[in-house]
């Protein structure tokens, strides 16, 4: 009885199978240009790995930008529900969800009983998004991991033209080629881009418990400068990876349909 | 079935325009809905509402405008310096906004560097934005001094009869417009948003009487049409659009927009003009005193009034507030509107987009789709 | 007496070695990592070429985003003097100047001399920068090189409405996810980019001769693209790619004639 | 908006700030140099003013002034309004009125702070405001948003068919604080009977509204002695400007934003008379010896800001201007348009400024009107651009009489006004040969570009154009 979620991204793909609420595969890779590929390609290696086969999946649910086009799913769903139900499931006591995917930024605001009562995605210029951060590591020459642990020996962050992604690189440049460290550098990066996300944050009203979803929950510097803005604690994520929260939602999805309603 | 309005829709210059031409009559393009229609249409002049649909780059806009400014007199802008424009005689801006109001000073400079792209005859309405009674003298003179300067460049003269008749036809319009409205707001209402949108834009974009003839026939047709009506209804306001793919898009085949609340919307003239007064004062009376644009600073309580009585009216299940990018007066009303709509528990999501050319659906479509499972 | 020019840009380090008689070597890499190991690779390169060291080259002047991190250069110019001198040298007759450089793109007028009169930086937001394309470039899983020429292959005319170069990426993104044909995206991409060039070119009121500099100059298909939203023909340098090195070490000729002057007289 | 931020009163911490500032050179060398120990993080921001002397110190005294009628407004028994910087405070003043200038607060926020008003400039787009409004409002309107300032009684505006960007500021306000709101409309055009009549009885009505918000009439006497005030305030700039056109400029480039402010903070009352006398006997004695108010003591280039100025943390842009050689020729903002002021008479039209009159109590509505719809943002940049008296026109006839070498403009991307025919204002002055230079940044935000890229850029335009 296997329930599939497969979450087709601009940027990645993630496959998850769930059997009985637990999770016995998952799977990222980069988005292929062709979604149906990627899919085929990330949920095929998610099944590889626990030795199934796509006969094995009894429902699966897709979601992302590419959902319309995963050629094996039942259903589709927004990663917007997705990911708030994935959320629930990482942090059963998760009110709040800020989710950074690739190409946006989502704050989520769930009930007590789990149904989504508000939502803001970020529609102002691209930084504030995963490819922002993506940019800048490319430009300082780290990795998205690394971003996170240059930046915490930082004694004076800069403050960066946070309005326009290569705007803020030209800044970013300029600041390399003026030697300032790049801890500082990176510690600028990191508070434009949770700066970004307090204020779609805090305009959906912070509800505690606060969790963090996607890519970016894993710059522990954002994620730092994000609790500071805010002043609350943000609920790490450790029963798996943030990244896959909605390829989980939407797997959790699926099983519902397996056992008819929600369990 | 058929709808005679989507081809007006999304064209510029339709047929009933080219006819209109070849019989010798002059256009007259102006950029916001506060201009009387009913008094360029009696001087035997046809109005029409400019919009921007159909460019598909802002390269001149750009050149005159600034970065930050809305895409929609951008777009309005290419579009005359391309010559799409040209059947116009006549354009009239209006201070709607500070972006629609710099589009007088950038059309006329873009005139003097692009043969043609200003028509003949350009005129600025300095509408206030207040409702007042010496704001409401300031309009009617402002009227005066417009009616006299298209005597003046046109050699016609205003006529009061025909003036009267043309308030009766407009005004039949208006009820017709409302007969449209009454259907949307069925329980199982039997024409998208998307097709309503294609109307009003009609409205906009032909001569009157012939508007009016074939909205009674279409009307006719609706009333036979079946709908189950189990679609989520929507309703749209905000910033202008004049853009039928917006509204398809939201639509899909979950929802349907049963009612509206943006400028070239409903919000296009729902009330009847006084026939009995004197026509000049009862239409400038009729159009300073409507406030459903945030460009009447101060109005706000007023405009949640209207709002209100459409969701209920329309029966509505969730609404949609969009703005485009740099309209701050719907952008930041739109912000009161999902706080106050949230509070008596009316489902609402704030969208903001590009005006123009609708080939970024993604995003759109995924708030959307995100949104009409929220109040699924 | 040789002299040399250094431009080191945010994507590529050019250097041009001159004398008199005109340009003796040059080099082109791209920026890896601190702008100062870039000059020195691409010094050395061009060095290499024309067969000297440092010793020989009796003046250099630093332009580009990394101008003031070039330790041998002995004066700095903008890139926008650079350019200016540079073009008018190539082609005598250009009096417009269009580059579109890394971070932002420059419209110049000058005048027979190669002196600047006027210029216009791109509006806030790269769209119109070679960052946007190189951006999408890697979307599409293509060289910056390679654009050009899918842009011919183009069959239908397609608009990007995003000007954000993130927001554009998802939208094209969308794009091939409906499967829409690369060349045509690409071909859009072109004019999307030459519509807001020609937007800030228009400002300075273009005068022929116009030409292009910079790298993206050797895009066809952007070529192309900026003479048909300009509606005039483009003059084509020689070398648009180091333009902004040739101006550096123009400039740098006129230093040395300049200290030798009194010796003449 | 930080928690931490959220435990600070905006207006009082404001006020303590500048009422420490303006004490720091009451005492000694010595105790002075104590007293700045106390507001370190300040040092920077302050130490310019110091430089200035008497000017600076009684700036400093007047904007403490200001601050402190705002946080002890209810306690003497005031109401508060918020209001614009194109707004005439004179009228509130006469009506016993506390005015809170929101643009004001912004400005001397910007300059003070390291983070400038970035949380407040957030906090408003988290209250459902547009981030693409203008940064002017939203850098203190946020903390009125967030309940950090003193309780608003009601909100007046006079932007509406001016900047209705600004405008929309102020409605939103009023309605977010659910507060009484008035706006004066102003016509696109400004001159002939039929605007000055429309002017008239939008002012007339005004000062009902207000009469209702306090409860008390409009007192002639007051009135009076205010706009008696604001003719000795007027000759007393006029004889700036006039002097302003000297090569070199004896005026310290810090000045016209010294004067617009004051003007702004206390136009009508003697306390901004204090300072703007202070900056014309300091401008006299430059004067007199012909030497320029640059730091560095030589003028290289003359510039014209056709706009607002950069407030860039600590000053930075007048160091930029000083290290440089730029001498700041005032623009629109530092201006005004009595009858007898140098650009008045230089363009020599009646309809171009306002006369005051103090007879009857009609007249000197009339005058109060007429001083309102010609402040220069109402004046200048109401539209469109080719109405009389418009924003080119201004700043030619301005650049014209001061000889300037370059005009430079800085405003905000939220300004659609201005960047809605800058584009168009640039390509008329190059042709009439003033170099013009656009800042695309932000006057109130370096997030939108960094203070270090807008000098470089500045700088190049110098150089590339030869002005230095």
């Amino acid at each position: 009885m296997l329930a599939g979620g497969c979450d087709i991204g601009s940027l990645t793909s993630k496959a998850v199978l769930m059997n009985r609420g637990r999770i016995v595969g998952a799977e990222i890779i980069k988005s292929k240009p062709e979604p149906g590929e990627s899919a085929q390609e990330v949920m095929g290696r998610a099944l590889a790995k626990g030795g199934y086969s796509f006969e094995d999946i009894s429902f699966c649910v897709g979601t992302g930008y590419g959902r319309e086009k995963i050629p094996f799913v039942q259903e589709t769903v927004s990663e917007i529900a997705c990911h708030a139900r994935g959320a629930r499931w990482l942090v059963p006591s998760a009110r709040t969800v800020i989710d950074i995917g690739g190409q946006d930024c989502k704050a989520m605001r769930i009930s007590i009983d789990g149904t989504m009562e508000k939502f803001i995605t970020n529609d102002k210029c691209a930084s504030g998004t995963g490819r922002f951060l993506e940019v800048m590591a490319e430009v300082l020459g780290v990795s998205l991991e690394e971003l996170g642990n240059v930046s915490s020996s930082s004694k004076n962050p800069v403050v960066l033209a946070s309005a326009c992604t290569v705007w803020a690189q030209a800044d970013v440049i300029r600041h390399l080629n003026e030697n300032v460290p790049l801890a500082d550098i990176a510690a600028g990066i990191n508070n434009a881009m949770a700066s970004r996300m307090a204020i779609i944050a805090n305009n959906i009203g912070i509800e505690k418990d606060v969790c963090m979803t996607g890519g970016v929950a894993k710059n522990a510097a954002v994620v730092a400068a994000l609790e500071k803005i805010l002043g609350v604690r943000v609920k790490r994520i450790r029963k798996s990876d943030p990244q896959i929260a909605g390829a989980i939602g939407a797997a959790l999805l699926a099983e519902e349909k397996i056992s008819g309603g929600p369990q | 079935m058929n709808n005679p309005f989507m081809d007006i829709a999304r064209t510029l210059e339709n047929k009933y325009i080219v006819q209109w031409k070849e019989n010798g009559n002059a256009v007259i393009g102006y950029t916001c809905s506060y201009l009387p229609d009913e008094i360029l249409y009696s001087m035997g002049i046809l109005p029409f509402r400019m919009r921007g649909t159909g460019a598909g780059s802002t390269s001149i806009g750009d050149t005159y405008f600034g970065p930050f400014i809305c895409s929609m007199p951008k777009c309005i802008l290419q579009l005359a310096g391309e010559g799409s424009y040209g059947f116009l005689d006549g354009a009239v801006v209006i201070p709607g906004c500070d972006s629609m109001r710099r589009m007088d000073d950038c059309w006329r400079k873009a005139g003097g560097d692009i043969e043609g792209a200003l028509p003949e005859f350009f005129h600025h309405l300095g509408v206030p934005h207040k409702a007042v009674d010496y704001s409401l003298t300031w309009f009617r003179q402002e009227i005066e001094e417009f009616v006299a300067a298209v005597e003046k460049h046109f050699s016609v003269k205003i006529n009061e009869d025909r003036l009267r008749e043309s308030v009766k036809t407009y005004n039949r319009g208006r009820k017709l417009l409302r007969e449209l409205q009454e259907l949307r707001n069925l329980k199982s209402s039997p024409v998208s948003g998307a097709e309503s949108m294609a109307v009003i834009l009609a409205g906009s974009a032909i001569p009157r009487d012939i508007f009016n003839s074939l909205l009674e026939e279409y009307l006719a047709e609706l009333r036979l049409r079946k709908n189950p009506g189990t679609k989520k209804r929507i309703l749209l306001a905000g910033s202008a659009n004049d853009d039928v793919e917006l509204l398809q898009l939201i639509e899909g085949d979950k929802a349907v927009v049963v009612a509206d609340n943006i400028c070239f919307g409903t919000r296009f003239h729902p009330d009847i003009v006084n026939e009995d007064a004197d026509p000049v004062s009862a239409l400038a009376e009729h159009y300073l005193f409507r406030s459903e644009c945030p460009r009447m600073f101060g109005d706000y309580k007023k405009r949640y009034s209207i709002l209100r009585e459409k969701i209920d009216s329309a029966g509505v299940d969730g609404v949609i507030l969009q703005n485009i990018r740099f309209c701050d007066l719907h952008g930041s009303e739109n912000g009161l509107f999902e706080r106050d709509l949230e509070k008596e528990g009316i489902p609402s999501m704030r969208l903001e987009r590009e005006y123009g050319p609708m080939v970024e659906t993604g995003r759109v479509k995924m708030r959307v789709d995100a949104f009409l499972e929220r109040i699924g | 007496m040789i002299v040399a020019g250094c431009d080191i840009g945010s994507l590529t380090g050019k250097a041009v070695i001159m004398d008199r008689n005109g340009i003796l070597s040059s080099a082109v890499i791209p920026v890896k990592g601190r702008p100062a190991d870039c000059a020195e690779a691409v010094m050395a390169r061009a060095m290499e070429e024309a067969g000297i060291t440092g010793e020989d080259i009796s003046f250099c002047v630093g332009t580009g985003y990394g101008r003031k991190n070039i330790p041998f250069a002995d004066e700095e110019e903008s890139e926008i003097s650079c350019h200016a001198r540079g073009a008018v040298w190539q082609n005598p007759g250009i009096r417009t100047i269009i580059d579109i450089g890394g971070q932002d793109s420059k419209a110049i007028k000058v005048d027979g001399s190669g002196t600047v009169l006027q210029y216009v930086y791109n509006d806030k937001c790269a769209s119109g920068t070679g960052r946007f394309l190189e951006i999408i470039a890697g979307t599409l899983e293509l060289s910056l090189d390679e654009l050009g020429d899918v842009s011919a292959r183009s069959e239908k005319v397609l608009n990007l409405s995003n000007q954000c170069v993130v927001f554009a990426e998802t939208e094209i993104i969308s794009l091939l996810n409906e499967g829409v044909y690369i060349p045509d995206i690409v071909q859009a991409l072109h004019r999307a980019v030459a519509g807001r060039v020609a937007a800030l070119a228009r400002g300075i009121v273009v005068e022929p001769e116009t030409t292009m500099t910079g790298g993206v100059a050797r895009n066809i298909g952007m070529f192309r693209a900026l003479e048909s939203v300009l509606g005039c023909e483009l003059a084509c340098l020689e070398r648009p790619q180091i333009n902004g090195a040739v101006g550096a070490a123009l400039f740098a000729l006129e230093r040395v004639s300049d200290s030798i002057k009194p010796g003449r007289a | 908006m930080r928690k931490e931020t959220k435990e600070y009163n905006y207006d009082w911490m404001m006020w303590r700030i500048f009422e420490a500032a303006s004490r720091v050179k009451d005492g000694s060398e010595k105790e002075s140099r104590e007293l700045l120990n106390y507001i370190p993080s300040f040092k920077a921001a302050l130490e310019p003013m110091f430089s200035h002397g008497e000017v600076g110190t009684s700036y400093l005294r007047v904007v403490a002034r200001y601050l402190d009628n705002i946080i002890h407004a209810k306690e003497r028994g005031q109401k508060t309004a918020i209001s614009t910087f194109c707004f005439s405070p004179a009228i509130l003043y006469a009506m016993d009125v506390v005015p809170i200038t929101l643009e004001l607060l912004s400005v001397m926020g910007t300059i003070l702070w390291k983070r400038g008003t970035s949380e407040y400039l957030e906090y408003c787009c988290e209250a459902g405001f547009t981030e693409t409004s203008c940064s002017s409002q939203r850098g203190s309107l946020g903390a009125y948003l967030a309940g950090l300032g003193v309780d608003i009684d009601f909100v007046l505006c006079d932007s509406p068919g001016v900047c209705d960007t600004n405008a929309n500021a102020f409605a939103f306000a009023s309605t977010y604080l659910d507060k009484p709101f008035y706006q004066l409309n102003m016509p696109p055009n400004l001159t002939g009977e039929r605007s000055r009549e429309y002017h008239r009885a939008d002012f007339r009505s005004m000062i009902s509204f207000i009469e209702e918000q306090t409860g008390k009439k409009l007192d002639q006497d007051r009135l009076r002695e205010i706009l008696i005030e604001i003719e000795v305030q007027d000759e007393i700039c006029d004889e700036i400007e006039e002097l302003q056109r000297l090569k070199p400029n004896p005026a310290p480039v810090e000045y016209p934003l010294f004067i617009y402010a004051t003007r702004f903070l206390f136009s009508g009352m003697k306390e901004g008379t204090v300072v703007l006398r202070n900056i014309l006997d300091k401008v006299r004695e430059n004067a007199s010896l012909g030497i320029s108010g640059i730091a560095g003591g030589e003028e290289k280039v003359r510039a014209l800001f056709c706009y607002i100025d950069h407030y860039t943390t600590n000053f930075r842009m007048w160091d930029m201007l000083n290290d440089n050689g730029v001498a700041h020729l005032g623009g629109i903002l530092s201006r005004q348009w009595d009858i007898s002021s140098p650009l008045s008479l230089e363009k020599g039209d009646p309809e171009e400024g306002y006369g005051i009159r103090t007879g009857s109590l009609d007249e000197m509505i009339d005058s109060i009107a007429e001083i309102n719809s010609r402040l220069p943002m109402i004046k200048s940049i109401r539209g469109p651009y080719d109405m009389p008296h418009m924003w080119l026109e201004d700043n030619l006839a301005l650049a014209r009489m001061y000889d300037a070498d370059m005009i430079v403009y800085s405003g905000t991307p939220g300004c659609r006004n201005t960047w809605g025919m800058i584009k168009l204002f640039a390509r008329d002055t190059e042709k009439q040969g003033y170099p013009t230079y656009i800042m695309y940044s932000d006057a109130f935000d370096d997030r939108v570009e960094s203070w270090e890229t807008t000098r470089d850029r500045f700088e190049e335009f110098l150089k590339v154009r030869r002005l230095v």
